[in-house]
């Protein structure tokens, strides 16, 4: 689905122009080598690259299971108009090593190219499929810079034959080389770009043409290009909160790593501790010592967590958990994906327990679902689970930079006296409750206590039934109150339309946003009426869902996780609980990798065509 | 949180309150039986208070879950009710990001030793401003009568209903072991040193523990009678030759058989983690000076254009 | 609902019969003081003596919320048919103190029989609803046995009085009360009689008339009389099981205690961990080295198990998990009741993480479910959530004697060599996987590793989608095997009659099956044509229920759990999300005590008026 | 579990297997990183094992996680990979159950201190009979390089971009302190001593614990030089005349700054929970000699008539 370009597809073995360089749209680059070699590296430079020259970008990435490195992918979809995925196919390869040619040969679309190092790499020139063009990558790497720059460099002479085959901007290039070995050596820095002049240079013999990407409309304001887990940290400094604690684990540690960084830079801390449980702890601490504070982990850590996440909900202290999801159940697949956190983000934890659950949907909502992970926590006096995923953590795009005047705020706390006689829990009609921290006094000399023990509405245990029974209710009811308050989500039609006379509903939530609008876009081409909603909010879910779903025919709901025992996914079961509409039906996926845009059509297509099945 | 309705008021008055009683700092009656030892830990820590005047919304108590640790309940002061075992990491919370308050624990031996073992040593380890009373009773009380990781060998319990196994945790050696940076150790039949104790661990720069037996009149009877003059026992106190900085000396005292020996076994000065932390930031400012914190991240943000 | 007999109420106003003893079928007690008392053991023994008289009875206390001690009740049900739950009301209430008769006179049913200590209690006389019996028990007993028995006598006096009134065995009450104070002190079991015969042969001058039991029919064998903790412990050595370990915590302990006491009599070992994430890791480690071990708790305890819990359901290894539920969420309330944690024990945990979970619905249950649950984890190699609650834990009933010689297993592994190359996580058609414990020689020399990684069939790490995928779908292809096995359950109807031309169904799990039972009786008797089944599988669901569901205008999912944000307890909503069948609502009730029956009807009745609401 | 097919064979074969060989205890190739220390453990177990040769059904290994934690899958006998700090119990359900196995743990230094920190304690109290290496690098290798328990103050990690600040965890004070009855200290840059001390502990009837020095090359390089002759360093082995059983003693060269002393800091005879509880079975069945399961519940349920 990738690469549907208005202006000329990258390759078509059909369409052999004779010009020798060629405007496209889009392109979707897979590098595949080694970790050792770093081709993170050219997939980072080539995503900044974009994110400065206005165009979108999208990034996807395996990590090799062991330490000492392994195979490893590294893809990059590069474009002038939106870019909703990192591509299901690849238009041009990059393979270092003989196994990156075997296994992802598959990968290439027919009639796309396969650059290759002659040194490592015999293709079968004989499947007519692609077009091949060979390169003495090492060798020309060693040759440029010495030896020691053979696995150093190789990485960067390849961006420089990149450079050349996309007519990329070499002087923006060259800074960001620039920028990226700042502080280290000189040498270092001048080795790199020989290298990629080296590249860039070299001449490619039997390229049949190279490819000019259409000029990006101007955006507003500049670009940034980041990670999903940079996007995160850095709207959570953004949206005020000035502490946090946390324990190590793939993928969410770099969110801490960030945060114990930069925190200090505005008189904040990052603990790390020794354990889940303890970061948890310190967290609901520092929350209740008066400012939303803020921990995270993936999977094995979110278990640990849900014990003081209750506390949270009981005592009502606003806290919030990033879960960045991985392969489960236990250890599972740390370095894969999945969405199948769901469940215990909603349900994690024993009794009545009711928390808010968000999950946000691209790397630049990473940045605003935090701020409103925080402000949603703060208004409710309630902890916010914060759902991304490892393809989010890892994925780098390129994003409008955010108006920091906008969003930038101070949540610390006030300690203003308190003049009345003021009851924590009291049975306000909002439900929630309302805490003065440590540091507040209290006129009338009465001090609250905030109690994990059911409590009447001075924060005192009880063992009342009705207490109870009132109790649990208003922390219910302010999370009802909340799905009031949510906005529904936008309808999304073919290619941006909206609605019209769609009858198919696509449901998603969190990191698939991209693929599930492009599977819309493309079913529509297909001569199918499909839309599309995401939802931000999964518990509560906003009020009038029903409303939407009244409009469809079917609805699928699309999520990266098990079919279950009776057939339907995580966020499905909770839809069809709550609307008893049988014509919520699953769509799910569960092998640790992303959702090809194929993959959600060819589902919804057998749904249509084995109607008996719905 | 949530703002709750509040009048800017004359600064002058804000930390200018009247002096306060052990009145004003009573909260709900003590859901404790007759007899138990907690009453007179309560009855010291109001002294304390009264004593010290620190402004009395600055004063918190925390605790995880256990009959002592039903603490905060019975005190007139911000405080929170924790889960079983966690207090330490919730007050280490509370410590660093809020240093202008006093954080005060308590807690049972089972809460500190059994589940919450590992957070000890931690907050040993990091030396996170605080001061921690363990309310030590040799047996898990609320949950009625199972054996402690401090009940000694034999006790009868029921989970031990042949006698306790186990060889027990000793509390002063795992503190000091541990790192924390002052150990001291008293018993709620002498009210007079826990109140001396509790007052020098007040004043400690650091994380200060105390260990104060505390007989569980329901459970464990007549489990301190050895340690308790007045049943004939004996309340052995360290000599006053004693270098409380020299940990092999404390080591030696912690190491003697129940009833051991009672008083401030060491107390040395390490940076504390707010300390340091304080000093990391003070470091990753000094190159922002003057800056918002909207600058600062807009300068993060223009490095990834 | 209580104490409809046949032959002749107890006390009913209208009736006052002139002969002085008048035969019942049944009797609800009401035992009302401090929990110092021993109003506990009077309840206790005229539960036992139920037992040995073939009779039937239920029991049901509240637990006072401080250690040391206060008010507290004990209601008896005994009865000479089936009795199915503790009674709504009480026909005959004991006070010991003013508070004792204040809080609970409005139990008391109309023409019931107050009896108090009128050295404690000014009852109010001019209250004609009920009958008073007035004796100065605490004066009464110290003259008896002298002042030190004041406290610890006046229970046994109160049982020698209500041995007058109802006419009960005396021999048999003498003998447990030497039985339960056996190995105590000679004077200690002589001042008991001496309480005992005093209290028989009080004068108690102004009751109407007293009271005998019809005999009950002849039961099949013995009748054995415990509470739910003690059936399950019991049936969990009948099992097999042979290790154990947990931690302390209400309501959970009292399994703990005697398993610690009992393992040993068998050669097993029952460990007090550290704290639950200890306990748990050592059962999945006595699990592994090849017999199925327990772990249980409550509350807190239970959140703290849900990481190890998936590392079980990862290697496939067999354990059972104990949920002896209580109010929630965080430190809740310990000592109440709830069905608040089927949540956390189907969902709990990170990832796909399919389980077993069953519940038991009544005290004899307890012993057989925990059989059934070993027997499960076993079979497929799978942990298994078992669910009771505080109010089975405490609640005491009479059942035949189980017969061990049909029910005592032993499951100790055999360590027989194995032959072939056994790979224990292939992909067997039936899902589950085969392991070997320790301790077996693998004579083609490769030995196996389990592995809470994504495994391949060998149990080696593996990144592979496709055998990822292949293993998720073959955890939840066995519990879908489970499911196929799983018996539908048996429809009742009113008084036992089954279905009819039932239009009702009342859906429940757990410790609410007598008290479903009792409303779909009295629903019948009004008019109503209801009907109920009781669930002990929860996840898997039997397959099926859609067929039970279709013979029924109207499903009512009765739970003792919140009504959550969309207006469904936890069953309900697993089930409509299932069968997406808007006609299955919702009754839930959370107030920390045990449904009344007359609450069940209400809510029926409500549904049934307002169908607007449905 | 499931039971397996299998057919009863000749009990004669049953422990009379062949004589194994490194290549027979060989699995999976390590994927740890060329250089980790951690080969050299692995190789020195192969080789007391090949030693022993102890019955090849007997051995188990267990582990958390970590990269020292992939240790199960490289040897060639029944294992498990269990979660991250929770192999000691985990390995303690095995031994308590399983006497007649011979239980080893392995794993890293973050699996031990920090998360798993308070279970090293209660195993250590208990004496469960097992054999534990702690294969230390000073860092969490596995998650890329985070600041770990015994991480050296000012080594700058991802999570201490401007050097550790907390006090790092001594491990053989703790091991001491926890009441561990065997206490060992060695360096996968010598294997003979690492042997040696691998020897003794398995030797041992209790709770044996070796710390073991084992450079991570990728994320801490150079950690251990110090401690390394052909590095310029010193490997200072205990000596001869220190007293195994004099605990005040061990503590001493605990104490010692790093590089400190390698060897036997401590081994005392104490009755491991494994023979505890078999006493207690003993008792137990003193009064039912002969009765079956079944009498022993059906006499229980009796009592309940
Ligand atoms: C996670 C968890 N596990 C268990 C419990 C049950 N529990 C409550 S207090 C307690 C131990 C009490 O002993 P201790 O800490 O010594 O306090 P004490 O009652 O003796 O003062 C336990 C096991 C709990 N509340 N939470
Ligand atoms: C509950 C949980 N938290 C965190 C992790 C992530 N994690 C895996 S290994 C590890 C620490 C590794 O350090 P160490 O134990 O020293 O072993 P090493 O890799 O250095 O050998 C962590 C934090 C996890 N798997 N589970
Ligand atoms: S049970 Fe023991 S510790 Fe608890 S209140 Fe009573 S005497 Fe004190
Ligand atoms: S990262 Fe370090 S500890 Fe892990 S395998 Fe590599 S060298 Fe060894
Ligand atoms: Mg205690
Ligand atoms: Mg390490």
């Amino acid at each position: 689905m990738s690469t549907i370009s208005e202006v000329s597809t990258l390759t078509k073995s059909s369409n052999k122009s004779t010009s020798k360089t060629r405007t496209i749209k889009d392109a979707v680059i897979r590098l595949a080598g080694n970790s050792q070699d770093g081709i993170q590296a050219i997939g980072a430079f080539l995503a900044r690259l974009a994110g400065r020259s206005a165009q979108d970008v999208m990034t996807y990435m395996t990590i090799p299971a062991t330490i000492s490195g392994g195979p490893s992918i590294f893809q990059v979809h590069i474009g002038s108009g939106d870019i909703l995925s990192a591509g299901d196919e690849a238009d041009f390869l990059v393979a270092f090593y003989q196994h990156s040619y075997e296994n992802h040969i598959t990968s290439l679309r027919e009639g796309g190219i396969l650059l290759y190092d002659t040194d490592h790499v015999k293709p079968n020139l004989e499947d007519k499929r692609f077009h091949y063009i060979g390169v003495p990558i090492s060798g020309a790497t060693v040759e440029a810079i010495g030896g020691t720059g053979r696995d150093k460099g190789k990485n960067i002479f390849t961006l420089g034959l990149i450079a050349q085959i996309f007519s990329l901007d070499t002087e923006k290039l060259e800074k960001l080389i620039a920028e990226r070995f700042r502080g280290k050596d000189e040498s270092i820095v001048k080795n790199a770009l020989m290298a990629f002049h080296t590249g860039y240079g070299y001449h490619v013999g039997d390229v049949l043409e190279t490819f000019k990407f259409i000029p990006a409309k101007e955006r507003l304001g500049h670009q940034v290009t980041m990670d999903g887990n940079q996007a995160l940290a850095y709207g959570l400094l953004a949206a005020g909160v000035r502490f946090g604690a946390g324990y190590p684990i793939t993928p969410w540690s770099s969110i801490m790593e960030i945060l114990r960084s930069e925190l200090p830079k505005y008189g904040g801390t990052f603990v790390q501790t020794e354990d889940e449980i303890a970061a948890v702890s310190l967290v609901c601490g520092a929350s209740y010592a008066g400012n939303v504070a803020v921990t995270g982990s993936s999977g094995p850590g979110i278990s640990l967590k849900t014990e003081a996440l209750g506390w949270a909900v009981m005592a009502e202290i606003p806290i919030v958990i990033i879960d960045v999801q991985r392969g489960g159940p236990s250890t599972g697949m740390p370095t894969n994906v999945e969405q199948s956190d769901l469940n215990i983000a909603i349900f994690g934890g024993h009794g009545e327990c009711p928390r808010v659950v968000m999950a946000a949907s691209s790397v630049e909502d990473c940045f605003y679902s935090a701020i409103e992970a925080v402000n949603t926590a703060r208004k409710y006096s309630v902890p916010v689970v914060m759902l991304t995923d490892q393809s989010l953590a890892t994925r780098i795009e390129a994003f409008t930079m955010p108006d920091l005047s906008k969003c930038m705020q101070d949540i610390s706390p006030k300690f203003e006296p308190v003049e009345e006689n003021m009851l924590p829990y009291d049975d306000y009609e909002d439900g929630i409750a309302r805490h003065a921290p440590p540091g507040t006094r209290f006129l009338p000399g009465t001090y609250p206590t905030v109690s994990g023990l059911e409590h009447d509405s001075a924060g005192h245990p009880t063992g009342s039934p009705k207490i109870h029974q009132a109790m649990v209710a208003k922390r219910r009811r302010k999370l009802q109150k909340l799905a009031e308050a949510l906005p529904l989500p936008k309808i999304y039609g073919p290619h941006g339309s909206g609605v019209e006379q769609a009858n198919i509903l696509l449901v998603g939530w969190g990191s698939t946003e991209g693929a599930i609008r492009e599977a819309v876009d493309a079913l529509g081409d297909a001569g199918e009426a499909p839309a599309s909603i995401h939802l931000r909010f999964l518990n509560p879910l906003p009020n009038g869902l029903e409303k939407i779903f009244a409009k469809f025919a079917r609805v699928f709901v699309v999520e990266l996780n098990d079919e279950g025992l009776y057939g339907n996914g995580q966020l499905c079961t909770i839809l069809r609980a709550r609307y008893c509409d049988p014509k919520i039906r699953s769509i799910t996926k569960i092998d640790g990798l992303t959702f090809k845009v194929r993959e959600i059509i060819e589902a919804v297509q057998n749904y249509l065509k084995g109607s008996s099945k719905s | 949180m949530s703002a709750i309705e509040t009048k800017p008021v004359d600064p002058s008055t804000s930390s200018g309150q009247e002096k306060y009683t052990k009145k004003d700092l009573t909260a709900d009656h003590p859901t404790w039986c007759p007899g138990c030892g907690d009453f007179a830990v309560l009855a010291m820590y109001f002294k304390l208070l009264e004593e010290r005047q620190i402004p009395h919304e600055k004063i918190v108590g925390i605790a995880g879950i256990g009959c002592s640790s039903r603490f905060p309940y019975y005190v007139n002061s911000h405080g929170a009710h924790f889960i079983h075992g966690r207090a330490l990491p919730f007050a280490t919370g509370i410590s660093i990001s809020r240093p202008d308050l006093h954080v005060f624990v308590f807690g049972g031996d089972g809460d500190a030793f059994s589940i919450g073992g590992n957070h000890v040593d931690h907050a040993a380890r990091k030396n996170v401003k605080m001061t921690y009373v363990i309310m030590d009773n040799f047996v898990y009380a609320l949950t009625k009568k199972q054996t402690s990781p401090t009940s000694p060998l034999g006790f009868r319990s029921k989970t031990d209903p042949t006698g306790a196994v186990d060889c027990p945790i000793n509390p002063m050696v795992k503190l000091l072991a541990g790192g924390a940076t002052f150990v001291a150790r008293t018993s709620a039949k002498n009210p007079k040193h826990m109140l001396d104790m509790m007052s020098q661990a007040m004043n400690h720069n650091g994380f200060s523990v105390i260990e104060c037996l505390s007989e569980c009149v329901e459970f464990y009877e007549g489990a301190f009678d050895k340690a308790d003059p007045r049943k004939g026992g004996e309340f052995k106190e360290i000599p006053a030759d004693h270098d409380v900085t020299h940990l092999e000396s404390a080591m030696k005292y912690a190491y003697a058989p129940f009833p051991g020996w009672f008083g401030l076994f060491y107390k040395v000065n390490r940076p504390t983690k707010n300390e340091l932390e304080a000093e990391i930031n003070k470091k990753a400012q000094e190159k922002i000076v003057g800056q918002s914190p909207t600058q600062i991240l807009q300068a993060m943000l223009d490095k990834l254009k």
